[in-house]
């Protein structure tokens, strides 16, 4: 197991190769990427910010679960923070199992808890050139009553 | 007493720092310091029950706080 | 879509760079692997032969599928043949999807259809210098009384 | 009539052959063709009723084959 929040691109290829042990007979690789498009609106890029240390906490905790949960120490997840271009992966979840079924679980449990619990946040930068902090929509917003910068709900 | 409180990305911005200081009384509890935050100028702009991390664990409005203790008001978060 | 039955080793990463877009936010890559040990037994390779006419028809078909059910049409598979070492990859299914839920799904029913449907078979070869048959335990499967190899249901 | 048949896997070892030529009669069906396979040497390996693909499609045992048609006795896949 290993996780990290880290301000470089991420390597898909590399953190599959992490994962690859002879006993394992799956290996699942989720990689989420910045669309040019959210909601309507053309995006340019994406900002994205931690709280580092609390983040990189619950994100190990998460990926234990997972490992307890679904029988594997072959699961790496690696967070990138920064500005982010089109089409740049902002996570990579790597995932080796004996078998297919558990590699599907573990993975799918991994991205919908961090996108619950790991304090990671958004503003996209739009092609108009304004941007907003952008939320997941399950939590209490800013109230965007006479801000600069508006905060929307969206779903990935 | 003073606690020092952590502040990030949108929140940051309505209450124009990502770190400030904090009066709450003693004894004060998670619900004390939001209470005082949205005292603040800015503060209307959170909402009356942002989630509190106390030492980079959630905690629940009655969890105690002390000087000492890493407190950050964490936004809904956006990752992945 | 893009389908292939190959004899050359697989190239994952390659895989995912053909169904990454600008407009995908999620990307998966699953990557079927000879392991080490099935059954209890000691496996060093396994053998991969296809009807290789069909084999490329009904891949391509599961794929269409995937597509018009899962709404993208952002999906790789290649399948190797030929004799495999332990750890080489066996299939490659590559998604790429605005949302992450409809990769999850198009990506699992792309190899739970592949594994029922697809006229592929492998002999696994073990330490002892034996090799047999391995068959899914979805159909009927050789006789194996008087056979010199047998025929197992095993299931990854 | 005379029809090819194609044989993989553990079928075309208890058959001896990757392909083999098939007396079946005119106007056969795809049963005709298990029919005649399980006859053959070998012939009693085989499963009672084994998977049939005409033209490369997944064929009922009620299809009907003609000369020319290209015919395939498919063993349990164990792809992936």
């Amino acid at each position: 197991m290993r996780t990290a929040i880290v301000e470089r691109p991420l390597d898909a290829a590399g953190l599959l190769r992490e994962v690859s042990r002879d006993a394992n007979g799956a290996a699942l690789v989720f990689v989420g990427t910045v669309r040019d498009v959210n909601d309507g609106r053309a995006v340019t890029g994406i900002e994205y910010s931690a709280y580092q240390a609390m983040a990189e906490r619950e994100l190990a905790a998460i990926v234990g679960e997972a490992a307890g949960r679904f029988g594997t120490d072959d699961i790496v997840v690696e967070h990138r923070i920064g500005t982010l271009g089109l089409g740049e992966a902002s996570v990579v979840i790597a995932v080796g199992h004996p078998r297919r079924g558990a590699a599907y679980e573990a993975s799918r449990y991994v991205i919908e808890q961090l996108k619950q619990r790991v304090p990671i946040w958004k503003r996209e930068h739009y092609a108009d050139g304004t941007r907003e902090w952008v939320h997941a929509g399950n939590g209490a917003a800013v109230d965007p009553v006479g801000a600069g910068e508006t905060v929307r709900e969206v779903s990935r | 007493m003073t606690l020092r409180v952590l502040l990030f990305a949108s929140y940051a911005d309505v209450l124009g720092a990502p770190e400030i200081a904090l009066e709450v009384p003693e004894r004060a509890t998670v619900q004390d310091v939001i209470a005082s935050l949205l005292a603040r100028p800015g503060g209307d702009r959170l909402p009356p029950r942002p989630l509190v991390a106390v030492n980079q664990a959630y905690a629940s409005p009655a969890t105690p706080v002390m000087p000492g203790d890493e407190v950050a008001v964490i936004p809904p978060v956006a990752g992945g």
